[in-house]
């Protein structure tokens, strides 16, 4: 196993043991673990392909996404003063057991993808990377804060960003640096809409925002 | 064209109408053990009413007199097209269906008539007459088409015209479609079973109902019609089944001729009979009847299509 | 200044109508001997091909139906629409009707598919946008929709067929197709649907009964005089002067056109709205009309040529008929409304005395309507029994034989029947003694209104007493059709001459003697005292024996109650109740849309609200969308 | 020389924008910014028109950003539909500070400022020639319009805007997985390393990873099809659109919905020239059926005006994806100008309506006929050209589309495709129906104010245009 593999699935188990929280702080500081992983798979990538790219990627993920999201993050928890979920749609332990399945079956998966000549950590990528994704999706789907949201859609995109990185010999950096913008600027605007619904609905549980349906 | 063949047309015209409809009324008193009145009586009436005064409602439009007119002119006009005796003329456009619609332009302001007067006994019968006439007309149309399927032609004229004796297998058709016809005429003529024309309460009449409010000359030209609509369609009937007898044994001109108006007058001893020995149906079961009547035309024209095709 | 705007909506506008529909017949008789092509400039394009027009004898038969009941309603609207005033704008009715004319005659016009389906919609758009003309009322609005709705549907069988179509011949010009061929089954069915739906034959009649009487009359006279016609005209169109069509198709429309017929004045019989009662039975006339193009297609198809040429004869008469008679209906029906202010049947009667032409039209409608000779319905009515009985006789194959003696059988009751709901229609609106203040205080309409109505019932019983003429001009029409066209003739102008001679003989020798000494009384009331206008028929008690005979076809119900300490023999009180409904919207139509409401609610409930459902189906999708990737 | 115009000109958005920001107060930032889009569109056109009437197929601007015909149409197109939303929006706004729940100046200037970003983020769409930065540009666009759709900032607003940002970006995200599978795919196939780049990733189409390729486009569909609201991911769409102001649901529906089905398009011309990848243009097909028909399922029981609109939205969306699954660019691109027309049209018609009533509730708008006549006229037109109805644009577009699928032997497709137009028009003429008749409530004095039936006229009167005058030559290019 190499080292892009095993920060890989650190960043995955990370993940894990995130859902496995009901408490936001919690959920942010494993959030922010799994990052730092991630951008440490960018880095040892980065020693492996000798790409030296991958390297001011990395520092950029890990200062933006690590470091400056989950602060803001932070903030707007405190700001707001909601610290966990006022009870989720399924129950926490749950929840990380079943993410502990995805990570199976995101082993199964990844084992059917055909792997890139040369690049030997993609199965354990592949695999750390599609169980993020499940693991933010469920995230999502499991929480009613919407923070836990914001969280889970970092978390899922965390996975994308692995992805792209064992399965490609690299995006163009142009590209990479368009989607960290965006990240950080869904994550800026969904700061502020937090904001909004704390003060509209005096919560920021998201399943009260259940007033504009067909029926 | 036979000014000859017109002229004892136009006789037998004039004078059978009156002598049917006089002979139904004898038949039926002296079958009733009356003595009845004098064959001529239809006759008097007319002349009696000719000369009375008129009463027509105040309520009442042109159409109320000008249906009376219509009615008789249509009348006469289908007594003139149809072959009801064996030496009537020929004419063009003698067709089944015009028949058929003349017929119904007869009830058409017939029933506009009864409608005028705002009388609700008049109305109750026209509604009745409307109902009557849509059961019986399939049934005359049937009997009519399984004749002309034999002849190949909608023509009246053509139909009933005696030409090549066609044979004991043509006879059933014959005689189906008489029976037919001859039902269909009970009840077009609001006769027994279907309505009785001698009762006394309005409610439960058809026919003198729709005249309740006809007085003087208008009731008169409604009588002559009724005399010469019976005749026409007991001729019609009656030529039916010659046809029949003909089929199998040709006779000569002069016997048919002979045959045809005493026909006549026997089906009006028939009607006379029957209407002594039944009494009118209850008006909810008369679809039953009139059932028979499209029963018959439905074998008529399925003898005539096995003739055809067999 | 609102007097210029007054004279310009009440003289200058339906005069320019006048005028267009008097070119209308120009065209249309030049149409008759020649053939005439248009194609729209460069810039106008539909896409798949040009706006093509094309001028020949069938378009010019319709297009003259078009202009001569066009030019009535332009007699008739200015005083129709002081009625409506206050509920609808002149200028929007104007316009639209503008717009629906042109469109009927482009419509008629068109020469290939495009061109048709354009102006197909604009003129169901124009017409349904002047059936909800009153738009305040709920009632306009439902009858808009299902109009609307009705006319989608054909349109959407009409494109489905029409792209088959395309698909067979490679041609979107309407003379490239040939329907004649086995593998043209589909689209011809597809076809002969979406007309039917747009002519109202059963089942789809169901949008006639309510657009046509929320229609201000005019425009009901024109939808029901012509653009149900010009459906049938696509029939004609693309089967019957093209190549015929198959067995099939020929004895679908035979089917369709007598369950209408009868379907149709079996429902106009029980109606007490006038307006519905004719719209229903359009219904009826429809299906005769579907029966003569059946008839023909059916000859065409054997090589019995005679049976094709009455029946082609038969349909094209009977919709120039059609269109005449039942335009003049609904002007006097319109008549009425203008004047009394309600169309139905228990507040009117007793309007003869008031409104004596409109009665004099009003009947003359009616028998012509009823077939009866020697006015224009019975001409071609008679065609149809003709046809009819031309199969039983030349078919040879017994069970064709035998259905056409059937039909001739259930015309029959249909013409019963149509006697009796036209009397009925004559009889309780206008005969007997007004039933509300209102009929009492009827007036006759305005000259003009009359003398378009006077128009129609002269045109009526010309074509009647010229049908032999018209007949060889309609046979030569399809003449190029046949070797030797068959026209069979009825000696209508010698029919009326002596009824009318031997009517004025009697009328002479009869009546004339007493019309000075006419007496005038109350009509027979049994001694009881005077009658009143409570104690006559009504439109429901004159049409309850046939009713109640038919009842299970009607869904016919009725109920009475008698209250009395001795209701026996003193009732005190008496309710009657009578009531039915249309089978195929209880049983057909009522579920289907039931069906698609209850899909539509709970496709709604998809839609829930919550977001974690909405991220939930996300992911279903991704997943159902990868499992589709790797089966397939 | 053409290319060192048309980047400075598609930069003219900001410039605008920041004059806005400098003028300060909304007022005259409205006309400013409603002059600016037609001499945005003039400028583009000016451009462009001969760009896509002459020879050249591709138009290189930067590298990574290159133009081509379809785009340089769908770009005119954007610019039109804006300045037609902004020009619009002027009137509205200032009629809209006359009631009760009156935005604030700065709320107004903001929204401008927005517009014109969400302006320029909509064109980058149109000139990336890779496929990261269309990805990129793509999520712009949502960050962009949230703005838009935040505009009102009551409960509604945000319950709207927070389900658009969410479930588009979660959307988005899976389209960038398939952008990455994508770019996996040239990796694996191609020698050269790969390339996200469109233009060789379509040279070099037959070399690309089938499976991954395959897997890739799947990813692309769910992602940009949230973004373009297929059924059933469609679920922010109806919200976002009936919680932004009129203006904002106009361009949200008529130029927004355009981005992402483009982006569909670049990667179905991938697609479409990797071997076996028939499937791709199946799956694009049968997603546009099936949305068709939900859509038209949805749009028989509906409460709320806008709501109905933006399900027509989907509908269309739905057509315009069975274009694409025909492979053919030029129905797709008449499909999507005759939608955005009529519905700009409608969507700002109904900002009106909804003014004048007071409620966007269906069960509560009546008579408006009788209110407003004019309105009602072109309300009732638009309805009509939004469902397909001759002589409108759209009625050509949907019958090439089933003459299309006709002639690709899509029988079933085309049967659903004609009964779910069929049920679309009557459940709008259901609606619409019910809007224009009826007595309006006492309360609604009848409006007289004529500047803001001038756009909506004018698109109706192209939409009639648009339906007379396609030509052969368009045919030939699109069957």
């Amino acid at each position: 196993m190499s080292y892009p593999e095993l920060f890989a699935i650190a960043s995955a188990v990370m993940a894990i043991l995130m859902i496995g929280s009901g408490r936001l702080r919690i959920n942010l500081l494993f959030y922010a673990f799994q990052t730092v992983f991630a951008s440490a798979v960018t880095a040892s990538c980065g020693l492996v392909s000798g790409d030296h790219q991958l390297y001011s990627i990395g520092l950029a993920i890990l200062l933006v996404k690590a470091i400056g999201v989950s602060a803001f993050i932070a903030w707007i928890t405190k700001r707001i003063g909601v610290t966990s979920d006022p009870g989720t749609l399924i129950p926490v332990p749950l929840s990380m057991h079943a993410s502990i399945v995805f990570l199976v079956v995101a082993h199964l998966l990844a084992s059917q993808l055909p792997h890139l000549k040369g690049q030997d950590h993609s199965l354990g990528g592949a695999t750390a990377a599609i169980s993020l994704l499940l693991t933010g999706t469920l995230f999502m789907l499991a929480r009613k804060v919407a923070v836990s949201q914001i969280i889970g859609f970092l978390t899922m995109e965390n996975g994308i960003y692995l992805f792209a990185l064992t399965q490609t010999r690299g995006m163009p950096m142009m590209v990479e640096l368009g989607i960290l913008l965006d990240v950080l600027v869904v994550v800026m605007i969904a700061g502020l809409i937090i904001f909004r619904i704390k003060r509209s609905f005096e919560h920021i549980d998201v399943t009260l925002l259940t007033e504009l349906k067909e029926y | 064209m036979n000014v000859g063949e017109w002229l004892l047309f136009a006789a037998v015209l004039l004078v059978v109408p009156i002598l049917t409809a006089g002979t139904i009324r004898k038949i039926k008193a002296r079958l009733q053990n009356r003595v009845g009145p004098p064959l001529l009586q239809p006759l008097y009436n007319v002349v009696k009413l000719w000369r009375k005064g008129e009463t027509v409602s105040e309520d009442a439009t042109w159409i109320f007199r000008g249906a009376a007119v219509i009615n008789l002119a249509v009348v006469l006009v289908v007594a003139a097209l149809l072959p009801w005796v064996s030496f009537k003329p020929g004419l063009t456009g003698d067709d089944i269906f015009l028949f058929i619609y003349l017929l119904a332009s007869a009830r058409f302001f017939g029933i506009l008539a009864a409608l005028d007067t705002g009388s609700p006994f008049s109305a109750f019968s026209s509604s009745r007459e409307a109902t009557l006439s849509l059961l019986v007309e399939p049934a005359i149309v049937l009997s009519l088409v399984a004749l002309a399927l034999g002849a190949h032609s909608t023509s009246l004229g053509s139909i009933f015209a005696y030409g090549a004796a066609a044979g004991p297998a043509a006879a059933p058709v014959w005689i189906v479609a008489g029976c037919g016809l001859f039902l269909s005429s009970l009840v077009e003529l609001s006769r027994m079973p279907v309505d009785d024309p001698t009762t006394h309460l309005e409610l439960t009449m058809v026919h003198e109902a729709m005249l309740i409010e006809n007085s003087g000359p208008n009731l008169a030209l409604a009588e002559i019609a009724y005399t010469v609509r019976l005749t026409f369609l007991y001729g019609l009937t009656v030529q039916c089944f010659l046809h029949a007898v003909y089929a199998v044994a040709p006779v000569g001109m002069t016997l048919l001729a002979v045959l045809s108006v005493l026909g006549i007058f026997l089906l009006a001893a028939g009607t006379a009979l029957l209407e002594t020995v039944t009494v009118k149906l209850k008006w909810t079961r008369c679809p039953e009847f009139i059932a028979y009547a499209l029963t018959m035309g439905l074998f008529a024209c399925m003898a005539a299509i096995f003739r055809g095709g067999v | 200044m609102l007097k210029y705007r007054n004279i310009i909506i009440l003289i200058l506008v339906p005069g320019l109508l006048a005028l267009l529909s008097c070119f209308g017949v120009a065209a249309a008789f030049c149409g008759w001997s020649h053939v005439a092509g248009w194609t729209a400039p460069p810039p106008v394009y539909l896409g798949v091909c040009p706006v093509q027009m094309r001028l020949d004898s069938l378009a010019a038969i319709f297009l003259l139906l078009l202009s001569l009941v066009s030019f009535s309603v332009s007699l008739f609207s200015p005083g129709y629409l002081e009625h409506l005033r206050g509920r609808v704008s002149p200028g929007f009715y104007w316009l639209t009707v503008y717009l629906f004319i042109a469109s009927m005659a482009a419509v008629v016009l068109a020469a290939n598919a495009l061109t048709f389906l354009l102006f197909w919609e604009v003129m169901s758009l124009s017409s349904a946008a002047l059936v909800a003309f009153d738009m305040t009322s709920t009632q306009a609005q439902k009858a808009a929709l299902i109009y609307l709705g009705a006319t989608r549907i054909a349109t959407a069988l009409l494109a489905a067929g029409f792209l088959w179509a395309h698909q067979l011949f490679d041609s979107w010009a309407f003379a490239g197709w040939n329907f004649g061929g086995p593998e043209t089954l589909g689209p011809s069915v597809l076809i002969v649907l979406g007309f039917a739906v747009k002519a109202g034959l059963w089942p789809f009649h169901i949008w006639l009964p309510y657009a046509h009487p929320t229609a201000p009359s005019p425009v009901s006279a024109l939808m029901s005089g012509v653009m149900i016609k010009i459906a049938l005209y696509g029939i004609l169109r693309l089967f019957a002067f093209q190549s015929g069509a198959s067995l099939e198709i020929a004895l679908l429309i035979l089917f369709l056109g007598t369950v209408s017929a009868v379907w149709g004045v079996l429902f106009a019989l029980v109606q007490r709205d006038l307006k519905r009662l004719l719209a229903y039975s359009s219904v009826e006339n429809v299906g005769l009309i579907a029966l003569g193009i059946g008839l023909y297609l059916y000859g065409h198809h054997c090589g019995l040529e005679s049976i094709a040429a009455a029946g082609a004869v038969a349909a094209l008469f009977h919709s120039l008929n059609h269109g005449l008679f039942k335009s003049l209906l609904f002007l006097g029906a319109g008549a009425i409304d203008a004047s009394v202010h309600t169309r139905d049947l228990s507040h009117l009667g007793g309007l003869g005395r008031a409104m004596p032409w409109t009665l004099l039209y009003f009947v003359t409608g009616s028998a012509a309507i009823t077939a009866l000779p020697p006015l224009n319905g019975f001409a071609s009515k008679w065609l149809i029994y003709q046809g009819l009985f031309q199969v039983a006789v030349d078919s040879g194959n017994l069970v064709h034989v035998g259905l056409a003696i059937a039909v001739i059988g259930i015309l029959a009751v249909v013409g019963g029947l149509a006697l009796a709901c036209f009397t009925k229609a004559v009889g309780i609106a206008f005969l007997g003694r007004a039933r509300s203040r209102a009929a009492s205080e009827a007036r006759e309409c305005a000259p003009p209104m009359v003398l378009a109505q006077g128009l129609l019932a002269v045109l009526c019983l010309c074509l009647g007493m010229g049908s032999p003429w018209v007949g060889r001009l309609l046979s030569e029409l399809v003449s190029g059709q046949f070797s030797q066209p068959f026209v069979p003739e009825l000696p209508m102008v010698n029919l009326a001459l002596a009824l009318l001679l031997v009517a004025g003989c009697l009328y002479v020798a009869a009546l004339a003697r007493t019309e000075r000494s006419l007496k005038k009384y109350c009509s027979w009331e049994c001694g009881y005292g005077r009658l009143n206008a409570r104690m006559q028929a009504t439109g429901e008690s004159f049409a309850q024996p046939i009713a109640s005979l038919l009842r299970p076809v009607l869904q016919y119900r009725m109920r009475a109650e008698i209250s009395g300490r001795d209701r026996r023999h003193f009732p005190e009180q008496v309710k009657a109740e009578a009531g039915m409904q249309s089978l195929l919207e209880s049983r057909v139509y009522g579920p289907l849309i039931a069906a698609v409401r209850w899909l539509s609610a709970h496709m709604a409930r998809l839609q829930a609200g919550s977001i974690h459902f909405y991220l939930l189906y996300l992911l279903v999708a991704v997943v159902s969308l990868l499992v589709a990737g790797v089966v397939l | 020389m053409e290319d060192s115009l048309i980047g400075p000109i598609l930069l003219f958005p900001v410039a605008l924008a920041v004059l806005c920001l400098l003028l300060g107060r909304a007022s005259r930032a409205g006309l400013a910014v409603a002059a600016g889009g037609w001499l945005y569109v003039a400028l583009l056109a000016v451009q462009l028109i001969p760009f896509v009437l002459g020879v050249g197929g591709r138009l290189p601007l930067l590298p990574g950003l290159a133009l081509e015909k379809l785009g340089a149409c769908f770009l005119l197109l954007t610019a039109v539909v804006v300045a037609c939303a902004l020009s619009h929006a002027h009137a509205f706004f200032s009629s809209e500070r006359q009631s009760a729940s009156s935005p604030s100046d700065r709320q107004v200037l903001l929204f401008y400022v927005f517009a014109l970003v969400f302006l320029l983020s909509m064109s980058a769409v149109y000139i990336c020639d890779n496929l990261g930065l269309l990805w990129v540009s793509i999520e712009a666009t949502t960050l962009t319009s949230a703005g838009l759709v935040y505009f009102r900032r009551d409960k509604h607003a945000i319950e709207a805007t927070w389900k658009y940002l969410i479930i588009c970006s979660v959307g988005l995200a899976f389209a960038l997985l398939g952008t990455i599978f994508l770019f996996s795919a040239s990796q694996h196939g191609l020698a050269d390393g790969g390339s996200l780049n469109i233009s060789d990733l379509i040279q070099q189409a037959p070399g690309l990873e089938p499976t991954l390729m395959k897997l890739g486009f799947i990813f692309c569909l769910a992602g940009y099809g949230t973004k373009a609201g297929v059924f059933p991911l469609h679920s922010w769409l109806p919200d976002a659109h009936s919680e932004a102001p009129a203006p904002a649901s106009a361009m949200l529906s008529g130029s927004l919905l355009n981005c992402a089905l483009f982006a569909l398009w670049r990667l179905l011309q991938i697609a479409s020239g990797v071997p076996g990848s028939h499937f791709c243009q199946e799956m694009t097909l049968w997603a546009g059926i099936v949305t068709v028909v939900a859509a038209s399922l949805f749009l028989v029981r509906q409460h709320g005006l806008k709501r109905l609109w933006a399900y027509s939205s989907i509908e269309n969306v739905g057509l315009m994806l069975v274009a694409l699954g025909l492979g053919s660019a030029p129905l797709f691109l008449l499909q999507a100008v005759n939608h955005s027309v009529a519905k700009v049209s409608l969507f700002l018609l109904s900002g009106n309506i909804i003014q004048l009533a007071g409620t966007k509730q269906l069960s509560e708008l009546r008579g408006l006929w009788s209110a407003a006549p004019g309105w009602a006229a072109l309300f009732a037109l638009s309805a009509l050209a939004v469902t397909g109805v001759p002589p409108f644009g759209s009625f050509i577009s949907e019958w090439l589309i089933l003459v299309s699928s006709f002639e690709s032997r899509h029988w079933l497709a085309a049967v659903l495709l004609l009964l779910g137009l069929s049920l679309a028009f009557i459940a709008v003429c259901l609606h619409a129906g019910k809007v224009l008749t009826g007595s309006p409530r006492s309360e609604i004095e009848p409006a007289r104010t004529c500047s803001r039936s001038v756009v909506p006229a004018a698109l109706v009167l192209v939409s009639v245009v648009l339906g007379l005058v396609i030509g052969p030559d368009f045919l030939r290019a699109a069957l």
